[in-house]
């Protein structure tokens, strides 16, 4: 398979009056062609983050890329310039961002927002690009796009603005899509169209996508990799099922298992994970996790776990998958889950640095 | 846009010097504002007078100080000194039509018509009737105007009139087109061919708030001493850019009297020997107002005039080589005036008038004085002087004073409704005679007189030197007025104005009368 | 595999330390505000300058023995020298002395100006803008009647009914000097009334001052410093203006703006009686105006350092 | 739209009405009379020439005339230039003083946006602070301190222009440029203040998410947010701007509208303080209704005409 | 049911949208439902069909085109004295659809979420200010330190809990939750509901829930609202509505949900609604009707008759 980018070690911190916050702390993760990776994870873990810094789109300063590469293409993006990244942004990588209220133009016409990547990109016509503008539109599923493009984003709903921000990612057939959380204001029935589209996309011209969302059951729709991220890492990567039928770090457990069903009972407490993410302004030594990790050992709070790989396309953070950890049991609703599966290896092994 | 094109490069004119032959006659001049009015009956403004003394011309025409016969060919008086007999000399309006004794019988009985809007009728009250007519207490024909036929204009006055001749030159009693002006009302709101005029020059154009243009009139009688060909005269209401254009080649003249000087530039003119100098009949004085405490006391009022160290004031603050004045008529009336009534700068005499003055008015020290405040209207010069007086009478008198500024017309007001105590102004003559200065002071109520000061026996001297016929003897009354003015001293004069300006070398023949005026008839470049 | 001791992997608690762990003292937004401005060195510059400027005002004039008012005749326009630091003026009396009471009255003007733009512009430009509607069409209307009735008219009247006084002069700057604030307030709150976070206070029940004060103001801070730093010289030089007017400081005391706009008429003869009220007019401004863009700085969180 | 247009300019009207009204008895309050002089009037010619100008007649009489004769556009004679109206005053000066003050307009909004963007684009950096420097020179120093120096170094030290007067294009640089300086000097301020702000915001991330040049972000997403406080501005200063300016045209012998706002005063010269008044309000309120309606197309989410929000 | 008191009262709500040249969007148009003290209604539908209008309208933020909001019987968007209005609005509460947006970028956290404390002087010190913040941080899974920092450093997730948080401080009666989850990871949508729902159980909190994540809707609600255009379509208990959905596009709706499971997902099959789907006729008059107890549907007579038979 063909990677179309690779991250590697990044690390993106903030300067702030408070200090320096350590938004992501070493990241490393690669995209297939034609791929599509789900990141979720703890809100404020740095998947806007990371997603923004391959845009570089973080604002510098107070925003800072202390270290890592990513190579989109063959070529390393962090050391281009701002001139070298406009053809790129738009045109190579598309962005959906996550906050679509204050990320349109509040004094451009909607229609507008979405031909200027056309006109720029694709070299359309003012009236090419209209006429595509009013297709995307309604391909994102806005009812009567022919009045839509001429409307300004406060008069859009949240989630139609959502599906504006959408269009516009769509617009120039990128070969990278970053969506950050697309589809979380949207109902279930445009969220699946708004899938479908991506898949359609996928399919037909190859792109690979990047999903940010904290919806696990979007997350088993669309994701073919999923990466776990907790406090500026991750700390869990796989395939779908891997993460969904054979998840190794604790803190995928939690996530798994707060989730309410359609049928669980509506008079149980959720299963929660308790206690609150960390201050990233001075991230706790050892694993960031261990505060609110019951089954949290000594080393946890001394050191970082290393990176266990599981099998060849998983891999996950935890010091539970050391040869000496003792043997524990997942939470009752992840058990449900749990299947053997076979690409595992005998036993976890540790992932040199230099991988 | 808003302005015409004029391909005519301005910095480059005064640089073709003194090829003598054919020196273009054309002169620039700045006039400084729009003239209020340019029909001599409505005139009421020295910008309107310098236009007109250009355009127009009365019975007689001043030079070298006296009246010259112009439209009047010759002229008789009767024995009493009360009728005038005119014969007008053939000559053209510029649109050819013959000038007429209707012309001027019409233009003044015009301005004096309660309908119509003249300001300076006033000018005119020496005729017989004309003040009635001008009250609507009489009629047209009472005036004592008459244009006995198309020659010859009789003129009755109310009162023998020594100085009437130099009236006649005066704006307001020029001629009319009384064909045209009858016509038309508003024949002389623009240039044109509705404006006919008699003088010297006519007006070939007129932009509004921008600037006249004269040529010389063919027409004129005297058009064979007329050299100029042209005048321009542009509206450029600044002192130093007036300057700078001089400087620059733009205006062939800068200053007074169409204009005026920087007074900071003054120094370094005078130091290149640029400067023209001419005194003027015109006093600049502070006027007491005799009813307000301390300004009541006569010796007070003394003192403060005696502190005053006018030749200071002169050479180093106001710096237009005024003249001094410690008398109330301008050395152009009273040529021993530059002397004047008593000593300048006489701190040894104000110091005595001081205490006597305290004696009078029961007080101790100085600093026992009712509040004085010095007034003046706002203006650079004046402030300068205020604050030199003001720093004077501190340092000479150890009195206190404050300063008030104002702004013109609530300035005027407050000094002709007598609401102020010491209050500068300055009287510049209408006509060559001391009678004007003296007279201002006649009634307590008189319009100008503001100090509220009055005596009889001035007042009588005053009306007996009307009647006077006798030149010297006339003088001799209006002297021992002044005197008396002198003594009781409602006024404390400053200096005596000067016209400064400065002007092209090769110019020469501009006639300033000792009111100020200027005449480009005889005009010319070398 | 680096070796790990096997009692490492006991299971621990999570350590109460971490979650007690006492928190920074809680800033206000001032103090933080103040803490950025601290750190803006060249706002830091331009408000040692102010100080520095009312420092000489207090005390410049008795750093020589000259005296504003004493006529000096046989000394007048004497360029700056040893004796005579800036000069002397028309009169011979020494511009530096003049300069630093001009100061005082200057600075004292610049400053009121900033505060009545700051008290009335804001507020009614505020209030017309948030309330909207009938309110506003008023409240503007009445602003505009005051800007297009002549001023110089409207001053004349105010000194001959109240006389020659500070407190006139203060009345007659106040009149108009808060209308060009007042529109541009207004034109900001208009643009930022319909924000959702003013919207979230509403809900929550915040009265209109608050509303004012808390949410709008805050956010058109930079239009209304920079407004507030342009009314600084407006101000000091309308104040030239009304002393024609007759309203100003009484002569012989000077103010920048009287001296400037006296020596602008000597400028090509003896520059220096232009030079200094100019430059410290100039300079004035300059530190109202980067102080202004510290606090600008210091006021929005977004912005980079 | 219509209607609110409508609506406003019936407030223009009242405000008009407003105007005139409060100038009428404050110039008729202001002590001195059109024709004191520091020759006084005998008072009989005084009382014949208030009869010709019917200022003998009630003050309630004078005052319905002029509202009706201003309802005419026709401001009557001028009491000091004899024989023009105060609409031949209005119909020759402004055309210069329009010219003009177009010209100056341009100026400093090309230039005072242009600066501001390039102060903003560059915050803290050498282009901010020179930009800081040349406004603060702008904005310390008025125009009247401006145009004695550009006309002492420009026109009279090196000869590049005319010292003055109003003939050719030439001729206009100088006062352009010194009545420019101020306006410029503050719309670049204001600019660069709004522009920082609006560069703060999220969509301009996405706009430089879509890969535009930072040219076309700050032309096409920050400027038009950031004009809001320099269009407010614009409104009444091109009011007077236009009408003319009493200093520039004194300094340089201009012959437009400007210099009547003072000098009728000084002259009390009633009709004419009456026509120039009028005529600048009018201009005023119709450049501040442009600005009204104008923040509606800057910015749409503001709404005038409806009262959309509950209290 | 019927003893339980109702809290709020809509009545034929409208709320229309004129956005120039004539066009008006309905946003809402015509809703009637009450909502009950104690109870939480969740609100579904397709994103643009009038939710947060709907959420809007009744906190009084827009003025009702027609129509009328009862609190306690008070009518919302009558005129009222400062006063009442401020009671009134620190008994009903919303939090923001747009996190950010609704943040006001110059304040600190702290200040933002003490400004209801501020308003109704809720606290008597500063120390009790801030204790209650930091409370309300650590209740939404913040920590303190944030307390300090401005909107703009913080992740979606946590703009969204700090508009709950500010939501929550004046301990309202009623709160309009306008999808106040969809921007938490799964672990903090937990916390945030089991909060939501133990300050139900301890203060008799009333929610109006806007959401699009069915499983969490119906985990909190007790009914459950769903809007299609402007109008309310079904209204049925929670479970009832899950179990027998009677309206098309609840079915479609319901057929849509995400699983968090990758096989189902792969092979799971969608109904799609289409609104021709009705045949309605011509002058057909749609109304809300009850097919169960409880459970009411918007549809016409002949769809009536045909549900009723289909679900009795
Ligand atoms: N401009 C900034 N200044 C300071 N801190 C920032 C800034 N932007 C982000 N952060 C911090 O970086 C961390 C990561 O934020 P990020 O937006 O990547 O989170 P996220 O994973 O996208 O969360 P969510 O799912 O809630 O959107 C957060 O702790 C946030 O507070
Ligand atoms: N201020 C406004 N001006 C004009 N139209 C508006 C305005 N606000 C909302 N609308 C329109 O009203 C309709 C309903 O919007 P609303 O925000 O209530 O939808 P919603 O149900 O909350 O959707 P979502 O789930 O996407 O947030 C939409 O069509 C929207 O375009
Ligand atoms: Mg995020
Ligand atoms: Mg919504």
């Amino acid at each position: 398979m063909e990677k179309l980018l690779e991250v590697k070690n990044l690390e993106v911190s903030f300067q702030t009056y408070g200090g320096e916050v350590q938004a992501v702390r070493g990241v490393s993760f690669h995209l297939n062609k034609g791929e599509t990776l789900a990141i979720v994870g703890e809100s404020g873990s740095g998947k806007s983050v990371t997603s923004q810094t391959i845009m570089r789109l973080i604002p510098t300063p107070p925003g800072k890329i202390k270290s890592g590469q990513i190579i989109f293409n063959g070529e390393d993006l962090v050391k281009k310039t701002d001139k070298e990244m406009e053809q790129i942004r738009g045109k190579e990588i598309g962005m959906i961002f996550q906050d679509p209220m204050t990320s349109l133009n509040p004094t451009m016409k909607v229609g507008h927002q979405i031909m200027e990547v056309l006109i720029k990109h694709q070299k359309m016509s003012k009236s090419a690009a209209k006429e595509r503008a009013i297709e995307l539109l309604r391909l994102v599923g806005i009812p009567m796009p022919e009045k839509r493009v001429n409307q300004y984003p406060h008069e859009f709903s949240g989630g139609m603005r959502q599906r504006a921000m959408i269009a516009v990612a769509l617009a120039s057939n990128p070969k990278l899509l970053i969506a950050d959380e697309p589809t979380t204001a949207l109902d279930v029935t445009i969220q699946a169209q708004i899938l479908e589209l991506m898949k359609d996309l996928q399919k037909k011209t190859g792109t690979s996508i990047i999903f940010i969302t904290h919806d696990l059951g979007v997350v088993a729709n669309v994701a073919d990799r999923v990466a776990v991220m907790y406090a500026g890492k991750i700390v869990e990567m796989g395939t779908v099922d891997e993460i969904f039928y054979d998840p190794r770090h604790p803190y995928t457990w939690g996530l798994l298992a707060s989730m309410p069903s359609l049928d669980s009972d509506d008079q149980t407490e959720l299963a929660a994970i308790p206690g609150s993410p960390p201050d990233l302004t001075n991230p706790p030594k050892g694993d960031a996790f261990a505060p609110r990790n019951p089954y949290a050992m000594k080393i946890d709070f001394e050191m970082e776990p290393p990176m266990f790989k599981v099998s060849d396309t998983h891999y996950a953070a935890t010091w539970l998958l050391h040869p000496d950890a003792p043997k524990v049991e997942p939470p009752e609703a992840v058990k449900k889950r749990l299947r053997k599966l076979s690409s595992n290896y005998e036993k976890p092994v540790v992932v040199k640095e230099s991988e | 846009g808003g302005f015409e094109k004029k391909n005519e490069s301005a910095g480059d004119k005064g640089k073709d010097g003194d090829k003598a032959a054919n020196v273009p006659q054309e002169l620039h001049v700045n006039i400084k504002t729009e003239p209020f009015s340019l029909n001599p009956g409505l005139a009421n403004d020295s910008v309107s007078a310098n236009v007109l003394y250009q355009t127009f011309e009365g019975l007689t025409r001043i030079k070298d100080g006296k009246p010259e016969l112009a439209m009047a060919e010759s002229y008789k008086v009767s024995d009493d000194q009360k009728t005038y007999t005119f014969k007008l000399r053939d000559a053209k309006w510029t649109n050819g039509d013959p000038v007429t004794a209707k012309d001027f019988e019409y233009a003044w009985k015009w301005a004096l018509d309660p309908k119509n809007q003249s300001q300076y009728a006033y000018q005119l009250y020496y005729i017989k009737n004309a003040q009635a007519y001008n009250e609507g207490k009489a009629k047209a024909e009472d005036v004592g105007v008459k244009a006995i036929d198309d020659k010859t204009l009789q003129v009755t006055l109310e009162n023998p009139t020594p100085y009437f001749l130099e009236l006649t030159a005066f704006y307001t009693y020029f001629p009319v087109n009384s064909k045209i002006a009858q016509q038309n009302p508003k024949w002389y709101t623009n240039a044109g061919d509705q404006y006919t005029s008699n003088g010297p020059f006519k007006m070939v154009s007129w932009e509004h708030n921008n600037k006249i243009v004269l040529e010389k009139n063919e027409n004129y009688w005297d058009a064979k001493t007329v050299k100029l060909t042209k005048i321009e005269m542009v509206m450029v209401n600044d002192t130093n850019t007036e300057l700078s254009m001089f400087n620059n080649g733009e205006l062939d003249w800068a200053g007074m009297p169409t204009g005026q000087l920087p007074p900071d530039s003054l120094p370094k003119l005078k130091e290149e020997g640029k400067l023209h100098v001419q005194p003027i009949a015109g006093t600049y004085w502070y006027k007491f107002n005799t009813e307000k405490p301390p300004l009541n006391n006569v010796n007070i009022r003394k003192a403060l005039a005696y502190a005053i160290d006018r030749e200071a004031i002169v050479k180093n603050v106001s710096k237009g080589e005024q003249i001094p004045a410690m008398a109330a008529v301008p050395p152009t009336m009273f040529p021993e005036n530059k002397k004047g009534y008593f000593k300048d700068n006489d701190v040894k005499k104000a110091k005595e008038y001081l205490k006597k003055g305290l004696q009078e008015l029961g007080l101790k020290d100085v600093k026992d004085l009712p509040p004085i405040t010095l007034s003046y209207n706002t203006d650079d010069a004046h402030a300068k002087i205020a604050q030199a007086v003001q720093d004077m009478w501190k340092k000479n008198l150890g009195i206190e004073v404050k300063l008030e500024n104002a702004e013109w017309a609530v300035y005027i007001d407050k000094l002709h409704s007598g609401d102020y105590q010491i209050g500068r102004m300055g009287w510049l003559g209408d006509f060559n005679d001391p009678i004007n200065f003296l007279e201002l002071f006649r009634d307590k109520k008189g319009g100008n007189n503001d100090t509220n000061w009055e005596n009889p026996k001035y007042k009588q001297l005053l009306i007996d030197s009307q009647k006077q016929t006798d030149p010297e003897k006339r003088k001799e009354l209006l002297k021992e007025a002044e005197a008396i003015l002198m003594d009781e001293m409602p006024v404390a004069p400053i200096y005596f104005y000067t016209n400064t300006w400065v002007q092209k070398d090769n110019l020469k023949g501009v006639e300033m009368s000792g009111l100020g005026d200027v005449q480009f008839k005889w005009a010319y470049f070398k | 595999m680096q070796q790990i001791p096997k009692e490492m992997f006991q299971p621990a608690i999570a350590d109460s330390r971490e979650a007690e762990k006492i928190s920074k003292p809680s800033l206000s937004f001032w103090k933080d505000v103040f803490i950025r401005f601290r750190k803006n060195k060249l706002a830091m510059f331009g408000l040692v300058l102010l100080i520095l400027l009312v420092f000489m005002a207090i005390f410049g004039p008795h750093m020589t023995k000259y005296d504003y008012a004493t006529n000096d005749l046989m000394n007048t326009n004497q360029p700056p020298s040893s004796k005579h630091w800036f000069g002397t003026d028309e009169l011979g009396r020494d511009i530096f002395a003049r300069t630093w009471y001009g100061a005082r009255v200057s600075l004292f003007i610049g400053l009121s100006a900033a505060l009545i733009d700051l008290f009335i512009g804001v507020l009614w430009g505020g209030i017309a803008g948030y309330r909207g509607g009938k309110t506003d069409e008023v409240m503007m209307r009445i602003a505009d009647v005051l800007y297009g009735v002549p001023y110089l008219l409207l001053v004349i009247l105010l000194m001959v009914i109240l006389g020659q006084g500070l407190g006139t002069m203060i009345l007659a700057m106040t009149i108009t000097g808060w209308i060009n604030m007042a529109r541009i307030v207004r034109g900001q709150v208009l643009q930022l009334k319909n924000q959702e976070y003013v919207l979230a206070a509403q809900t929550l029940g915040a009265s209109t001052s608050r509303i004012m004060f808390k949410h709008l103001i805050p956010n058109a801070m930079g239009s209304i410093l920079v407004t507030m730093t342009l009314s600084v010289p407006t101000a000091i030089f309308t104040e030239a203006f009304l002393s024609y007017l007759g309203l100003g400081v009484p002569q012989p005391l000077a103010s920048w703006g009287t001296m400037a706009s006296d020596g602008v008429q000597a400028l090509q003869y003896y520059p220096w009686r232009l030079f200094f009220p100019a430059t410290f007019i100039c300079l004035t401004i300059f530190a109202f105006n980067v102080v202004g863009d510290g606090l600008r700085d210091a006021l929005d969180p977004r912005l980079r350092k | 739209m219509l209607r609110y247009i409508s609506k406003r300019l019936l407030y223009i009207l009242m405000t008009l009405f407003l105007i005139v009204t409060v100038t009428f008895f404050l110039m008729r309050a202001a002590p001195g009379g059109p024709f004191s002089s520091e020759k006084q009037v005998p008072p009989e010619i005084e009382k014949n020439l208030n009869e010709f100008y019917g200022l003998d007649r009630p003050w309630y009489n004078q005052y319905f005339d002029y509202l009706v004769s201003i309802a005419k556009w026709d401001f009557g004679p001028s009491f000091k230039y004899k024989g023009q109206t105060v609409n031949d005053l209005i119909n020759e000066g402004f055309p210069v003083s329009f010219f003009l003050g177009m010209e100056s307009l341009l100026l400093a909004i090309s230039i005072g946006v242009l600066l501001g963007i390039i102060a903003a684009l560059n915050h803290n950096k050498w282009q901010d602070y020179t930009a800081m420097v040349l406004a603060v020179l702008g904005i310390s120093v008025p125009s009247f301190i401006m145009a004695s120096i550009l006309q002492y170094f420009l026109a009279i030290k090196l000869g590049l222009f005319p010292v003055a007067r109003w003939e050719s294009l030439q001729h206009t640089v100088l006062p352009a440029l010194a009545l420019a300086a101020t306006p410029m000097a503050f719309i670049a301020r204001l600019t660069r203040s709004s522009m920082l702000e609006v560069l703060s915001n999220d969509y301009i991330r996405t706009a430089k998410a879509k890969g535009l040049s930072r040219g076309q972000i700050t032309v096409k997403h920050a400027v038009r947010n950031a004009l809001l406080p320099v269009v407010t501005y614009l409104g009444p200063l091109s009011a007077q701007i236009l009408t003319g300016s009493f200093v520039i045209e004194k300094i340089f012998g201009i012959p437009g509208l400007g210099s009547h706002f003072v000098t009728s005063i000084s002259n009390r010269d009633y009709t004419t303080i009456m026509g120039v008044t009028v005529f600048y309000s009018i201009l005023l309120l119709v450049a501040v209704l442009l600005v009204d309606i104008a923040y509606g197309f800057i910015d749409p989410r503001i709404k005038l005409a409806g009262g959309k929000k509950g209290e | 049911m019927a003893e339980k008191q109702k809290l709020i009262e809509i009545k034929n709500l409208k709320q229309y949208f004129n956005v120039g040249k004539g066009n008006v969007i309905k946003a809402v148009d015509g809703l009637t439902f009450d909502i009950y003290k104690g109870e939480t209604l969740g609100l579904v539908g397709e994103s643009g069909c009038g939710k947060s209008t709907t959420g809007r309208t009744i906190i009084g933020l827009y003025k009702a085109t027609e129509g009328e909001v009862l609190f306690n019987g008070v009518n919302v968007h009558a005129k009222k004295s400062a006063k009442e209005l401020k009671t009134l609005k620190r008994k009903m509460q919303m939090i923001f659809q747009d996190p950010y947006a609704s943040l006001n970028p110059r304040m600190t956290v702290a200040d933002i979420i003490a400004e209801g404390i501020d308003i109704h002087g809720l606290a008597k010190t500063r120390e009790e200010r801030m204790q209650r913040v930091y409370e309300l941080l650590e209740t939404v899974g913040l920590n303190r330190e944030h307390a300090n920092r401005y909107p703009h450093e913080f992740s979606g997730g946590q703009r969204q809990r700090i508009g709950i948080a500010r939501a929550l401080a004046v301990e309202p009666e009623f709160i309009i939750a306008d999808e106040p989850i969809s921007a938490l990871d799964v672990s903090i949508q937990a916390q945030v509901v089991n909060l939501m729902k133990k300050l139900q159980r301890e203060k008799g909190l009333t929610y109006l829930f806007i959401a699009h994540d069915l499983s969490m809707v119906k985990y909190i609600s007790d009914r459950i609202g769903v809007m299609y255009f402007g109008k309310m379509v079904e209204l049925a208990d929670a479970d009832e509505l899950y179990r027998n959905p009677i309206h098309p596009y609840t079915k479609a709706l319901l057929s849509a949900i995400p699983l968090p499971d990758p096989e189902t997902e792969r092979t799971r099959q969608r109904i799609v609604y289409d609104r021709s789907q009705h045949n309605y006729k011509e002058g057909e008059e749609l109304q809300f009707r009850e097919i169960t107890p409880g459970h009411f549907v918007l549809c016409s007579e002949a769809e009536y008759e045909k549900y009723k038979t289909m679900y009795t």
